[in-house]
This record gives structure tokens, sequence and C-alpha cells, in this order.
């Protein structure tokens, strides 16, 4: 049997028998659950070989499994924060309802992630891309009765995207002949003009669901909220990373071959940049700290769709660098909303606060994922915004830049409030009792952020299987053209050298920390959030200084017209108007036993009427 | 001859020559006399050409100036101001209230003499005291600084027991954390 | 505008058992007498039924000699432009006022002030801490037989040199030529 | 070896150079502002005298390792961007590490700073704090972007995105880019008057109604970091735009003439100008200076 | 020869009319005996299907009348299969019901089983027979056991949906004996075989108008808009498993007669567009309107009548392709459907109206029969790994090879109209709190063993497709093959 069926099978059998390993006990449950991941991740990663290929037969589909460069890439994400995630969640989940519920899809949504990667045929990739939608599906709705909204609503964009992938794979089967994907990248220049345009629109439509792509987002911040996160960290992390990956492949071998190829490109790159600055913007207001960070993973999807739409070589090495350092940091700052959520009880920023001195583990990964996320040097997430400027520059999209600039500046502003909201103000009498979250949450998100820190200054660990990947699908080898070790150039000439810069970063830091820190460390003594100098008043132990309220009204009062249209309520309106429109259809039916005749009658006479132009 | 003792005596004059040039005034603005610190700051007299400059809090602020008379409940508010402040620090009594209590003598709620409960450098005298006055009275802090005699801080970090009881003859629900060293 | 204030006084005599009255033409001003009990109905019929929206000022007023505080409402209708005093005595010795803050919120203030000053009751006034004199614990000190410059020296240290204050009524007295008030000579000097 | 400590040399003399001229330009402001004002005014040093008796008061509080982190933040920020900005177009003084980075780079390094201080004036936990340091980021994203565009309208137009290399097409043509591209230079020198957040932007930091903003809790060494930060950053930004726009400074006289002649224009507006809330000023900046920028991008790519 | 097809006729026949006589010797007789002969017929119709793969169709010939002349019953490998789908259906549902009013006497259980006996009789005949009039007959049969099935629960409600049945389906026998009259008369024959045979003699004119009577009357039965007001009625107020047996096992018969006559006996070329209009519109109309129902019997009914005509435009796309994805779909709606309604009635059991808010909070207390209707529904939403799924996909391909763009687009966007109305079903179920009032009623031993093994099928049918597509690619091949059946039928001279 070969490797990708074997890792198939173990985590399909896996699922099941954690599922069911809550009526022996917990702890079974909770070691099963890890086993499988391990296993499979161990499995996985002995034996990485993309020349491997597994064809299951049936009678008139064949299914073929292989894996890609490019969706070795996109396993190593999700591998990785499946692991992470996974002790995570063991942690987290312990002494929650529904644990084995909670297990088979966590493992089922992976086992499918991982089909996606290695489908080589669009109906496995279809197959595995469905059960990744239900999977998530139930875990978005884990939370009970008053999600539903919020499920039917990503249920129904996911089917929406599904089935016009659906109808592209059964489109490019009726012009092919074959459900191969690298038939259709051969044959596409023999199809219609119409259906070349056709084809990757539909596709596209489908993976820009998963990907939170501007008019079809409105599910994401519900979704991303509602789900349990331990599985945000994935969902937000490795799965949006699918409808990535696909258009990947749409942009890397489609839509290269089509004449309007600029237009189309522009389109995607506007509707990402549109996407990343509205959600920036919805991100600062919210008050939520899940809701704060689906709107931000929305918007750095953005980003990445940016980038790969663009499809210049630094583009290209950009948003999929982006996407794995969206990856680390995002599953990390969602993992540490969920640490505090179960040691405190609620996830409001406004409720919360002044965390730092009581869980300092993890506010240095939140302090480091924030770094990373707002793409401050020296820290990853500045070496994807660097390349992604500078590709977006150098490839003549200027105003583009502008508008990504803008919601990369002004995401500062959430990020902050993400900080501030936490760990920092007041502390409150409230959470004096607050403890650090238990080792096997702490530790999964130090390593993410230690992640981030070292790709800031050695990018080229996921650079060169990015590079490689990208010379798969032949884009030209960018290794000596765009980055070398630790350095990278863009397409004038210009570059960023890496290692001098976090020197220098680091030196400096220290040295002023040292100055200020080690000179008084031993004169000056630590003084609680209370002792501040309110002109003299004596704030009292109930008093709650801390200021939460509001808190970027100027700011949202500067860019409210930007604001004043949601999406959403636009979609809940057409969807409203449908339902009223059902309803007249339903009236049809009206349970009279002599209406049901005269339809009978009508519609023999109506056939009659019509019949000479029926069966001419 | 150097030694250490002569090192810490110029580093002390360096020092002193740079806090003297440069108070910066957290005006307490109780009573009348607060109207009395706009006049000095602006243009008229112009506190700023000796380095005399307003701060925003008492973690920045050099010289505490209080300008006119102290009821029971804003002193403590001063007192926790004051204990706010890093060293070195000074205080300025502004007014005949801080010094006597003035024409509120005999009210019910108005200490009568602030250096009972703060270790005041300097007072200025009248009521209220000119802004010619009051540059003066900085004139003469600036003095005391330059000479290294301005150690109210160090007075009221050594009496702490005399303030203390002082204080807490007055504030009756005494309610403070330690005193900020 | 006599006819409105004396209209203004009738219609409050028909409704409410009115003790006494008083009108100032030129002030467009009537006060009006009550019994403590009547007040809050008349408060409240006043602000509801005639337009004294407004409620000015509260005020109290020591009668010592007679024993009596005398508690005054400031009134004033927007619409009519006229003020009414409402005017009530209680017992010095059991001040106890009915709490009306629900009528004006803004007589809670009011309320929290006079019960520090002058020791007056409003059972059922709801003031979340002290309202001037934070820990308090002397007499009121706004009654007229509170002796403050005693108080002042028990409690707070002089400075030397204060001796020679000359007492200022007396100064006061002599120049003008009249006699101090006989209440009056047990508080100088 | 020998070249490593003369590159540390080199930038200790960068940083001192750029302290001492940051703290006497500061020093003039407040003397200009005063004989605007009508005032005498105090010396031009009295930046320094001010930051020693700073650095000499002792700290005796903290509230937490934040507060330490934070004023080191903004230091990193400060002196980073400096090393990374050619002061003199001949770089035998101040080589630093010019060829390292890029404009990109610079401008997110300048905006690690705020993020720092945000930081840091935020576990103090003063409400004061919290709410300056709201504003200062709002007015960061608004001055930004016209920033941005500026920069984006050089880039393109001379098809680089080095400081370096901009500076070099300015020394070998001998053209300022201020003349090439006025647009672009009104763009930034408007945006640039919100970064060094003198009136009528200085709404982060308003002393009477903020307690001094972010700062509020911070005093002695911790303030005494942040103002000399301050003073390096302002040599930063004027050293920044004498490179983009001016054709840069072959010796330090020329330097000190470029840089003062474009500080008096921050000083000059603030000195007339009241004070803004922050929504007028992020629409401000989102004005004039916002359609500045746009028209130096058309103009750079057309022509 | 194992058997021949005329046992499927005779045996339940037969049984059906001993089950009152045994019933007054031994009272579990009634319960038995049904499913021994279902099981006997399931065993003879597998064993045949096995033989015709051998040898061909095997065409019965009945009373020594040889075709065009006598009655003949068909077993080919497309009304086989239909009819051993149907049998198993059957027998599930027999099984399913095995201890239905077993607490009471045996009065209402002799009426059901033999109707539902007669029910199915009339089914597998109407599937097998080659001879139009015997084809009315059974129609009449189906619809009488139909109608007394309907109005098994004497009360009031079914009462009239049994009256609204039995009227439509007057209407249907009338139209259905005028269209067979104005064949005769025109041909003089009643034989399939020999009507498609010379049906090119016929004038056109005629031709249409019996085709269009045909429709209507077929139609009917097949449920298809705006013929289909019966339906819902009858699904709500039948017991729970006739709902599955109407769903799975008469809608099958009728969409195979009117499939038969398009295909075989009439060479209209309009007729195949026809299908699909008509199609469509049944299926845009069923689950809009499905979307809008409160009760869950209906809203399953009218999801099974959205299918139906699903499977009339995967027949109406006319390919070999097509007719795959018809029978694969109606073979899959038949096992899911059948689910769906088994597992269903017992979420809204005890409950007069069978709200679909009824069903709130049962994932805990009924948690395998949750599990299983879940399944159900995914599986007919056509989420991958189950067996709606490969349907759908294969309908869609077919579509798509006949370069019917437009179809795919409004299949798959009301497909998601589909979608939402089941799983906010599966919403209350799993995540709403239960009312108090609602009391859970445990399935007995065998409903659960038939709905497991319903459940195991779709799974396994899903997961490997394989099983079932050689039949089905058979089938289709069979039906496509006119002149074949033609030639089976008449030149049998053995």
């Amino acid at each position: 049997m070969d490797i990708i069926n074997i890792i198939l099978v173990i985590f399909f059998a896996g699922a099941l028998i954690t599922a069911f390993a809550a009526k022996i006990s917990s702890i079974v449950q909770d070691i099963l659950f890890i086993g499988t991941i391990l296993a499979t991740s161990i499995i996985f990663f002995l034996n990485i070989n993309t020349n491997t290929e597994t064809i299951i037969n049936l009678s008139h589909i064949n299914l073929t499994l292989g894996l890609t460069p490019l969706s070795l890439y996109f396993a190593f994400i999700v591998f990785g924060l499946a692991v992470l995630a996974g002790f995570y969640a063991v942690g987290q989940m312990q002494g929650k309802k529904k644990k084995g519920y909670f297990y088979f899809n966590y493992l089922l949504s992976i086992a499918a992630m991982f089909g996606i990667l290695v489908s080589k045929d669009l109906v496995s990739f279809f197959i595995f891309w469905e059960i990744m939608t239900w999977s998530s599906y139930l875990l978005v709705i884990y939370n009970g009765e008053n999600v539903q909204k919020t499920g039917i609503k990503y249920f129904v964009l996911s089917a929406i995207g599904a089935y016009s992938m659906l109808m592209a794979i059964v489109i490019i089967h009726s012009l092919t002949g074959s459900f191969l994907i690298s038939d259709l990248i051969s044959g596409f220049n023999n199809m219609s003009a119409n259906m070349q345009i056709l084809i990757p629109v539909l596709l596209l439509t489908g993976f820009g669901v998963k990907a939170a792509l501007m008019p079809l987002h409105i599910w994401a911040p519900d979704a991303y909220s509602n789900a349990p996160m331990s599985y945000t960290a994935i969902f937000s992390g490795a799965l949006s990373k699918m409808g990535i990956y696909g258009m990947v492949i749409v942009f890397l071998t489609l839509i290269t071959k089509l004449p309007q190829e600029t237009l189309i490109r522009d389109i995607i790159a506007w509707l990402g940049a549109i996407t990343a600055a509205i959600s920036t913007l919805w991100a600062i207001k919210q008050d939520d700290a899940k809701r704060l960070l689906a709107y931000s993973s929305i918007g750095q999807l953005g980003y990445i769709v940016v980038g790969v739409a663009i499809g210049t070589p630094l583009a290209m090495l950009a948003g999929l660098f982006l996407a794995f350092m969206h990856g680390v940091f995002k599953s990390t700052l969602f993992m540490v909303v969920g640490a505090i959520e179960k040691q405190t009880g609620t996830s409001n920023l406004k409720e919360v606060t002044g965390l730092i001195r009581k869980m300092p583990w993890t506010f240095i990964a939140a302090l480091i994922s924030i770094i990373a996320l707002a793409g401050i040097p020296p820290l990853g997430g500045f070496v994807g915004k660097w390349m992604l400027y500078e590709s977006l520059i150098t490839s003549n999209h200027y105003l583009l830049v502008t508008l990504v600039f803008f919601s990369s500046t002004a995401a500062f502003l959430y990020c902050y409030k993400f900080l501030f909201g936490f760990f920092l103000g007041q502390e409150e009498k409230e959470w004096s009792h607050v403890k650090e979250a238990p080792a096997i949450m702490v530790v999964p998100m130090l390593i993410l952020s230690l992640i981030s820190v070292v790709l800031g200054s050695f990018p080229q660990l996921i650079l060169k299987p990015i590079n490689s990947a990208l010379s798969y699908y032949s884009l030209p080898d960018t290794y000596n053209n765009l980055w070398k070790e630790s350095m990278i150039f863009n397409k004038w000439g210009d570059q960023v050298a890496l290692t001098p810069i976090v020197y220098g970063v680091a030196i400096v830091f220290i040295v002023f920390a040292v100055f200020l820190f080690f000179k008084n460390r031993k004169t000056s003594r630590y003084v609680t959030t209370k002792d501040i100098s309110t002109s003299g008043e004596v704030p009292k132990e109930h008093e709650n200084l801390t200021f939460k309220e509001n808190f970027f009204q100027p700011f949202l009062r500067a860019v409210e017209p930007a604001m004043k249209r949601q999406m959403d309520k636009y979609m809940l309106a057409f969807a409203k108007g449908l339902e009223d429109l059902f309803d007249f259809t339903r009236r049809i039916y009206n349970g009279n036993g002599q209406t049901y005749a005269i339809y009978a009658i009508i519609f023999v006479i109506i056939l009659l009427l019509l019949s000479n132009n029926l069966f001419s | 001859m150097y030694n250490d003792k002569n090192k810490q005596k110029i580093v002390d004059i360096i020092k002193n020559a740079a806090r003297k040039h440069s108070l910066w005034v957290l005006a307490y603005g109780t009573g009348c006399g607060a109207i009395e610190v706009p006049a000095t700051m602006t243009s008229r007299y112009d506190a700023e050409r000796l380095g005399v400059r307003g701060a925003a809090t008492p973690r920045q602020a050099d010289v505490l100036l209080i300008t006119g008379y102290l009821t029971v409940k804003t002193l403590k508010r001063v007192i926790r101001v004051y204990e706010q402040m890093q060293d070195p620090k000074y205080v300025i009594g502004f007014g005949s209230c801080t010094i006597n209590g003035g024409m509120y003598f005999d009210s019910y709620n108005t200490i009568n003499q602030l250096d009972l409960y703060l270790p005041v450098d300097v007072y200025i005298s009248g009521c209220m005291p000119r802004p010619e006055a009051v540059l003066e009275g900085f004139g003469k802090l600036q003095e005391l600084i330059g000479k290294g005699i301005a150690n109210g801080a160090q007075q009221y970090k050594e009496n702490l027991d005399f303030y203390r009881e002082n204080q807490k003859k007055v504030i009756k629900n005494w309610d403070f954390q330690d005193y900020n060293w | 505008m006599e006819t409105l204030l004396e209209k203004i006084k009738d219609r409050v005599n028909a409704n409410f058992d009115l003790k006494d009255y008083k009108i100032y033409t030129d002030l467009k001003r009537v006060d009006l007498f009550f019994n403590k009990e009547h007040i809050p109905s008349v408060l409240l019929y006043l602000k509801e039924q005639m337009g004294f929206r407004h409620l000015m000022h509260m005020s109290v007023v020591d009668w010592i000699e007679e024993g009596e505080f005398e508690i005054i409402f400031f009134l004033w209708a927007p619409k009519e432009k006229v003020k009414i005093f409402v005017k009530t005595r209680i017992d010095r010795d059991n001040p106890v006022m009915e709490n009306m803050d629900n009528i004006w919120p803004q007589l809670n203030t009011y309320e929290r002030e006079f019960k520090e000053m002058y020791g007056i009751e409003f059972p059922g006034l709801v003031a979340p801490e002290e309202f001037i004199l934070e820990s308090w614990s002397g007499p009121p000190p706004m009654r007229r037989d509170f002796e403050t410059d005693k108080y002042a020296k028990d409690n707070f240290a002089t400075r030397p040199g204060r001796e020679d204050a000359q007492d200022v009524r007396e100064t006061i007295a002599k120049r003008s030529g009249e006699d101090i008030p006989d209440f009056a000579k047990k508080y100088s000097r | 070896m020998e070249s490593l400590l003369m590159n540390i040399l080199g930038a200790v003399t960068t940083f001192l150079l750029a302290f001492a001229v940051g703290m006497t330009y500061g020093g003039l402001r407040r003397k200009i502002v005063a004989r605007v004002q009508n005032r005498y005014g105090p010396p031009f040093y009295q930046n320094f005298i001010d930051a020693f008796k700073l650095y000499s008061k002792s700290t005796a509080i903290h509230h937490g390792a934040m507060h330490f982190l934070g004023p080191a933040f903004i230091m990193v920020s400060s002196v980073v961007s400096l090393m990374f900005i050619p002061v003199l177009t001949n770089n035998q003084w101040f080589p630093n590490l010019n060829f390292q980075g890029d404009l990109i780079f610079l401008i997110y390094i300048m905006v690690f700073g705020p993020l720092g201080m945000a930081l840091g004036a935020g576990q103090t936990g003063n409400p004061n704090s919290a709410i300056g340091v709201t504003r200062g980021l709002s007015q960061m994203v608004g001055f930004e972007i016209p920033w941005v565009m500026a920069l984006i309208a050089l880039m393109v137009q001379y098809k680089t995105t080095s400081i370096t290399g901009l500076l070099d097409i300015q020394v070998q043509s001998g053209h300022w880019f201020m003349f090439e591209n006025p647009f672009a230079f009104s763009a930034a020198i408007l945006a640039s008057l919100g970064m060094f957040r003198y009136s009528p932007f200085d709404i982060v930091g308003a002393p009477t109604e903020l307690a001094s903003g972010p700062m509020s809790e911070n005093g002695g060494k911790f303030l005494f970091v942040m103002m000399s930060s301050g003073s390096v950053f302002a040599f930063v930004k004027l050293t920044l735009i004498v490179d983009l726009f001016m054709g840069g400074a072959s010796n330090l006289i020329i330097l000190v003439i470029k840089t003062f002649l474009l500080y008096m224009i921050p000083v000059t507006y603030g000195i007339v100008s009241p004070r803004y809330r922050t929504e007028q000023s992020i629409t401000y900046f989102w004005g004039w200076p916002l359609f500045f920028g746009l028209i130096a991008i058309i103009y750079a790519v057309f022509f | 020869m194992v058997g021949t097809p005329v046992l499927f006729i005779v045996i339940p026949l037969l049984a059906a009319f001993i089950i009152p006589l045994t019933g007054m010797v031994w009272k579990n007789s009634v319960r038995i005996i049904p499913g021994l002969v279902l099981s006997y017929m399931l065993a003879l119709s597998v064993s045949l299907m096995w033989h015709i793969t051998e040898t061909g169709t095997v065409v019965e010939v009945i009373a020594g009348w040889k075709p065009p002349i006598g009655i003949n019953l068909v077993f080919s490998p497309f009304s086989g299969f239909l009819a051993t789908l149907m049998i198993f259906l059957g027998l599930l549902v027999w099984a399913y019901s095995y201890k239905f009013k077993r607490n009471v006497d045996s009065e209402p259980a002799l009426k059901y089983f033999i109707l539902l006996m007669l029910l199915v009789t009339g089914s597998v005949g109407i599937v097998l027979t080659g001879d139009i009039f015997n084809m009315f007959v059974f129609i009449e049969i189906v619809g009488i056991s139909g109608y007394g099935l309907t109005s098994f629960y004497t009360r009031r409600d079914s009462a009239e949906a049994a009256f609204k049945y039995l009227f439509m389906g007057s209407i249907a026998s009338t139209f259905l004996l005028l269209a067979i009259m104005i064949i005769y008369s025109q041909l003089g024959t009643l034989n399939i075989a020999e009507i498609a045979d010379k049906m090119p003699m016929m004038s056109n004119k005629l031709k249409v108008i019996s085709l269009i009577f045909f429709i209507l009357a077929i139609g009917i039965e097949a449920e298809i808009f705006p013929l289909n007001g019966w339906a819902p009625d009858v699904y709500t107020q039948a017991p729970g498993p006739i709902g599955a047996a109407f769903a799975g096992i008469v809608v099958k018969s009728a969409i195979y007669a009117s499939v038969r006559l398009v295909y075989t006996m009439f060479d209209l070329s309009g007729a195949l567009d026809l299908f699909i209009v008509i199609g469509l519109i049944t299926f845009i109309v069923a689950e809009t309107t499905a979307l809008r129902q409160e009760r869950l019997k209906r809203m399953l009914a009218y999801s099974s009548i959205g299918q139906m005509g699903l499977v009339m435009v995967a027949f109406g796309i006319g390919t070999k392709e097509g007719i795959f994805a018809a029978l694969f779909l109606i073979f899959n709606h038949a096992i899911i459907k059948s689910l769906l309604f088994f597992s269903g009635s017992y979420l809204v059991y005890n409950k007069k109206n069978k709200f679909i808010k009824h069903v709130n909070g049962m994932g805990k207390y009924l948690p395998i029969t949750s599990i299983l209707f879940t399944i159900g529904a995914f599986a007919i939403i056509g989420l991958p790994p189950f067996a709606g799924f490969w349907s759908k996909l294969a309908i869609l391909t077919a579509a798509a090879d006949s370069k019917m763009l437009m179809l795919i687009a409004i299949i798959l966007t009301v497909s998601i109209l589909e979608a939402v109305y089941y799983l906010r079903v599966i919403n209350r179920i799993y995540f709403f709190p239960k009312k108090k009032s609602t009391e859970a009623k445990k399935p007995t031993l065998n409903a659960l063993i038939v709905m497991i093994s319903l459940g195991i099928i779709i799974m396994v049918i899903g997961f490997y497709p394989d099983l079932i597509t050689g039949i089905i690619d058979r089938a289709a091949t069979d039906l496509m093959d006119k002149t074949g059946y033609i030639k089976d039928i008449l030149t049998i001279n053995n």
C-alpha cells in the first residue's frame, strides 16, 4: 500500500476510533487523537516523496493521488499546524463536552486537507474539498444553538463555491475527457475562448470562498470566531490556505494562457486589496478578540490573494511566504485567545485586562506574533510584506500598493488593540485569580512564535521549497535572481539584507534594554497599575480605569463612509427576498383537490397548445 | 586629588547645575493662586527663560507648586502627588494660605501650615503673590539647588514618621500605598 | 403680572393646604409656605401640572432662635418666566426631610450636601460616598452653633503669630455704631 | 575585524551627531516659538540641560517589563532607521548600513517606534496613555498614506527603491527631486508635518488634556530615552527628506543648512496653527496631501 | 432457468389473499408470510439478474399466447434492475414495520400487510409487463392499495388526503385509458414492442395527443409538476414506512412507465426536451417549496418530488450517460430517502403534527437514529464521500457532455437550497435544546437493523461506487437499445 493511502486510512480510522473512544476514557481519547496526528505526521515527514503516484481505480473514474512540490509546501503548513494545534487542542478541550465530536471532525478535516493537497485529479480534489467543508462546518456550529445562522451562512457560501467548482469540473471533463489536473493544463489551450474564461472564473469562485475573497467573505468573521479556538487556528491558518493553493494553481497554469490575463489578474488583485482594506477597518471596530482576529485573517488573506494574483515571481514568492507566515502567526494568536478564554472565561477585549503578569508566556507569544502580523522587521512578517510591496511597485501597481499599504498600516491599530485589551492596561481585581495556561497549550504557541522569529532572518528555509514548487509549474527559477541566503532582491536589483538588520536591531535593542532595565532594576520597585498619576486621586479597588470604550473612535469616525455599506446586509436581504419568493411558490400547493385538478387540465391544455412547437 | 568623595562632589555640582536650570513644575492649582501661574509662564514674565516649564504629570515633574489654601480633602491628593514624584523633588508653598492659613485661618476644613505635612523648600508670601514674587521664589529655589541645600525630599524621607503623624492627624481615612522609594 | 401670580397662588391654594404666601410683583415671584408633609406633592404638582419644570436651587436656612431649619426650593417656569419659592420648616433637633430626588435627579446632590453640612436626614437617599467632607467626625459645620474657630484650633496646628488678629464683628459693630445682637455675642471673641 | 570596529565607531559617531543636531534643533524650536510669542525664551541648549536632568533623576518605580522595553523599542526604531540613511553623499565617515535596506524597509522600521511606545504606555495602566496611543496610531495611519504615495512616486519615476540609488541619481544629474517631482515633495512635506507631531497635530500628547498622553507615566530615564530618541528621529526624518528630495549633502554644513531649512516648515506651520482633533487631522491628511500624492504618482507614471 | 418472471406477480398476489386465512389460524403469520414472500422474490430476482447477464433478456409468455397477441413479462437488465430494487425496498419496508401495530389487535396489521403486498406487486408488475393495458391494470392496483394505505389511520386528514389521491388517480386512469384507446384504434395492438415497431404508421397528430395523455396520466403517479398536489398530503398522512414505499417503489414504477413510453414506444424528438423542462420545473418548485415547510414529512415529500424531477431531467438528457446517471440517482434516492423516512419518523415519533421543531435536541436521546438521519441528509445533498455525490456527479457530467451548461448551473443552484433545508433539521437535531414535552421513542430492533444496513449501504456505495455502477451501466445500455427490445419480444418463438 502506498504512503498516501496509509496516511489517509490512519486518519479516517483514527477519527472513527477517537470518536467512539469516549466510552472508554477521556485520556485514551486524547492519546488516540494525538497519536493519530503524530503517526500521520511522522509517516509524512519521513517519507516525503514527490514522485509517487497512487491510482484508485473506479470503473468510470480514476482517482489519482500524488504529491507535487507545491502541495508539499502546503502540506508542511497543514501538518505542522495540525501537530501543534493538536497538542494545544488536547489542553483546551480538557473538561469540555462533545470531545469525541471535536476530535472526529478535527482529524477528518486535517485528512481532507491532506487529501486535497495530494489530489492530482479534480474528482478526488472535490471529494476531499467537500469533506473538509462539512467537517469544518460541524466544528463551526460546535457552540450550539445561537450559531445556526453562522453555520448556515458558512455552508451556503461554501456550497456556492463548491458547486461552481463542480460545474467547472464537469465542464472540464466534457471538454478534455479526463479529470486529471495535468490534462486540464495541457488541454486548456485547445478550448474555446468562452470556456477559457468560464473555467478559471468558476474555479476562482470556488477557491475565493475558502480564501474569503471580497464578495464571498461574509461567512468568515462569524465562522472563525465561533469555532473552538484550537480549531480556528487550523481553520484560519491552514484551511483557508486551501483556497490559496487552488488559486495558485489556477493563476500559474490557466490564467497565464489567456489573452485577458492582465485584466483578470488586476480584478482579483483589487478584490484582494479591497478585502484587506475593508476587513482591516472592521477588525479595528471589533470588541471581541475572536472577531477581531477573524477580520484580521480575512485581511491577511487579502494580501496573499494580491500576491498570488499579481503573479510575478516575486509576488508569488511573497504570497506563498505570507501564506506560511499567516498560518504561523494567526494560529498563534487564535491559540492565545483560546488560552485566555479558557483561563478567564471570556474573550471580550473590553472585559479582560492586565494579564501580562498573570500569563507572561502567552504574552510573549502574542507579542511576537503581533509584531510578525504587523510586518515589522526583523520578524518573518516583514519579509513577506517587503516582497509584496516590491513586487507591486516593480510591476506597476501603484494605487494597489497604496491601498495595501493603507490596510497594513491600519492593521497596527487592531494589533495594538489586541495586545492592550488583553495584556496591558489596568490590572483588575476580577482577574487576579488568573493563572498561566497549562504547558501543553503554551508550548505550541511558543514554538510557533519561535518560527516567526527564525523566519525573519532565515527566510530561505521557506523560500527554497516555494521556489522549487513554483518552478515545478514552469515559473522561472528565482534562486539567484530574486533572493540569496538571507538577502532578497527586487526586479530592479534593489535589495534587503536581513542578517545585518537583525543584528542591528538586536544590538540596539539589547543596549537600551540593558541601559533601562539593568541599571534601574535594583533601585526601582514594581508598583501596581493602581499607582498612577490620576491627579492625586487614589483609585478604588472596584473602580475600572481602563480605557476600553470606543477605542479607536476618532479613526473610525474618519473612515466612517467606507464602512457604511456592508456586504453581509446585502446578502442577507437577498436571501430574505428569495425566501419570500419561495413562500410564494409554496402557495402553489394550496391543499385543494379541485385546484390540483385544474392544474392537470391546464397542463394538458398547455401541452396541446404547444405541441406543434414541441414535437416538430 | 582624585578620590571617590571628590568625584561624587563634582558629579553633584554638575547635576545640581543641570537641575537648577531645568525646573519642571507641576502646578497644583488649589485656591486663587492658580490664576497667577499662567501669567508667570506666558509672554509677560516668561518663566521658561529660567528653564521653568510646566510638566503634565507628577512622574515628570521636579517642583510641586501649591498655589493656595489646602482643604483636608485636597491635602490628601497633594500628598499622593508629592509621593508619586521622582527624586529629586522640591515643594514651593505659594501665598500666605500655605504659610499660616491666611484668610482661612479659622476654617473648619483647611490646614493652616503646609510645612507640617510636606517639606516645603521655598515659601512665597503674599495674598496673592504677584508673578514677580513667583519668579523671585523660583530664583531662590534655584539658588538653593545650586548650593545643594534644597533637600526637602531628603528631609521628608528622614522624618517620615513626623510627617505621617501630622498627616494622619488631619486625614482620617488613610488609605495610601507605601511611599514610592 | 399681579393677576398671574395671584392665579398661581389661588390654583395652588385650591389644591393644597397653603399655610401662608407672599407675592413680589417686581421680582415676578411667589413665596408659598407649606407644612413639611405637603412638600413632595406640591413640588410634583408644580412640576407636572403648572409648568415649573426647572429646579433652580435648594437651600437651607438655620433659624437657630426658633429651633427650626427652613428648607427652600427655588422653582422656575420657563414659559411664564415666573419664580416660585416653596418653603417649609422642619424641627432643628430632629431634622428629617423626605428624599425627593425622584422628582428632580439633581436634588440628590443638594441633599447630599445638606446631609453633610446641616446634618439633615433624608431617608432613602442614595449616596455613593462622602460628598465634600471626607471622613468628617465633628458636628455639621454649617449649623450656626458650630464653633469653627475652636474646631480649627483643635484640629489644625496654627503657626504662632496670629494671636493679634482682631474680631471682625466687633470692628464692624464699632464702626457702624450698632449693637451686636445677643445671640451673636456668644460667638464673638 | 578592523573594519567592523570602524563600522561600530562610525555608527556611534552618527548616533552622537544625530543626537546633538536633533537636540539643538529642538532647543532652537523652543527659542523660536518663544520669540514668536513675544517671549525671551530658553537658551538653545536648554534641551541638553533638560535631558541631562532627566537622566540624573531617579527611577524609583516601574510598572513591569514592557514599561522598560517600550522606550527601548522606540530607540531601536530611531537608531536603526538612522543606520539605514545615508547622512552624507560621500560615505567615508558615516558608512553604516546604507546599502542593506531600502525605502520600504525604512517605512516599516519607522513605525516600529510608535508601536513600542504604545506597548510601554499600555502597561502603565494609565488611561490617558492609552487614549494618547489610540490617537497617535490613528494619526499615523493618516499621514503614512500621502508619505508612502510620495515615496512610491519617486520609486516609480526613477525605477529604484533604494535610498542610495535615488541619492546617486540626484548627485549625478544635479537635479533635485523636489523640482523634478514637486507634487511628491509637497505630499512628503505635508505628511512630515504629522510625523513631527508639532501643533496642529499634537493632540497625541496634549499636556493639559491627556497629561502628555503616552508619556504620562514615564519620568526620569524613561523620558530621557524617549526624548533623545525623538531628537534622533527628527534628524532621521529631516535627513531622509534631504536625501530624497534635496540632493543630499556633501558635507555637514550643507546638511545642517538644508535640514534646518526643512525643519523650519513644521515649526512655523505649528506656531501659527491651533490644534486639530484626531479625525480632523486624519481627514486633513487625506485631503490635499493625498491629492498631491496621487498627482505625484500620475506625474511620475506619465511624464 | 431458475424461475420465471410470472412468479413475481403470482406469488405476492396469492400471498395477499392467503394472509387473511392463515391469520385466523396463527396471528403472527400475518407478519411473517409477507417477509418470506418478499425474501423469496428478492432471491428470485437476484438469481434472474445473474441469469440474464449470461443469456440476455428473459421474456415470459403468459398462457401460451405469443406476443403481440398475448400478455408477456419482460425481465431485461433495465426492468430487472428496477424490479430488484423495488423488491429489496419492499423487503426493507416490511422489516422496518415488522412490529407495526403489534400491541393492537391484528386487524390493522392485516390490512397493512395486504395492502403493502399489493403495492409491491403492482409496482413490480408495471415494470415487468410488456403490454400497455396490463400496465394500466397494474397502475390501478397500485393506486387502489395506495388509497387504502393513505387512509389507513382513519382520521379526517388522512381521509382527505386519500380522497385527493383518489381524485387525481381517477383523472389519471381516464386519460390513460383514452391514450390506450387512441393507440389501439390506430395500431390495433397493445403490445409495447409492436406499438414501437408500428409507431411510424401513426399520424403525427394522434401520436402527440396520445403521448400527452400518457404523460398526464403517468405524470400524476410520477409526481411531476403541476400534477403532484396530492403527493405531500399522502406522504404526510400515510404511515411512516409507507412514505418510503411511495418514494422508493411507486414513483419509480411510474418513472419507468414514462421512460418506457418515451424511449421505446414513441419516436417523437421533442419528448426528451419536454422531459428536461418538466423535470427542471418540478425540481425547482419542489425544492423551493420544501425550503419553506414546517413539517418534517412534508419536507421530505417535497424533497422526494424534487429528486424525481432531477431523475426526469437526467433521462431527458437522452445520452447513455444521462440514463446511467438517472438510474444511479434512482438507486441512490431509493435507499437514501427510505433511510430519511425511516429515521425521520422516529425523530418526530410521538407528535401529531410532526413539525420540524420537534426534532430539537434528539441527537442526545436518539444518537444512532440521528447519525443515520445525518448521513442520509448529507448523502442526499450530495456531499462526498456519501453515495449521493456520485449520482450528482454523474448527472452533471452527462449534462456537461451534452453541453447543457445552463442546466448544470440551475441544478447546482437549487442544490444549495436543498442543503439549506436539510442542514436546518440537522442543526436542530444536534444543537437545539430538547423541549420538555417531547418524548424520545427508541427505535425497535428490526427498524434499527434496517436503518443501519441502509446507512452502511450508503457509506459503502459512497466509498466504492463500483459495486453498483456495473449493473446500472448494463441497464442503461439496455434501455438505449430500442431495436433489441422489439426484436427480443416479437421474435420469441420458442
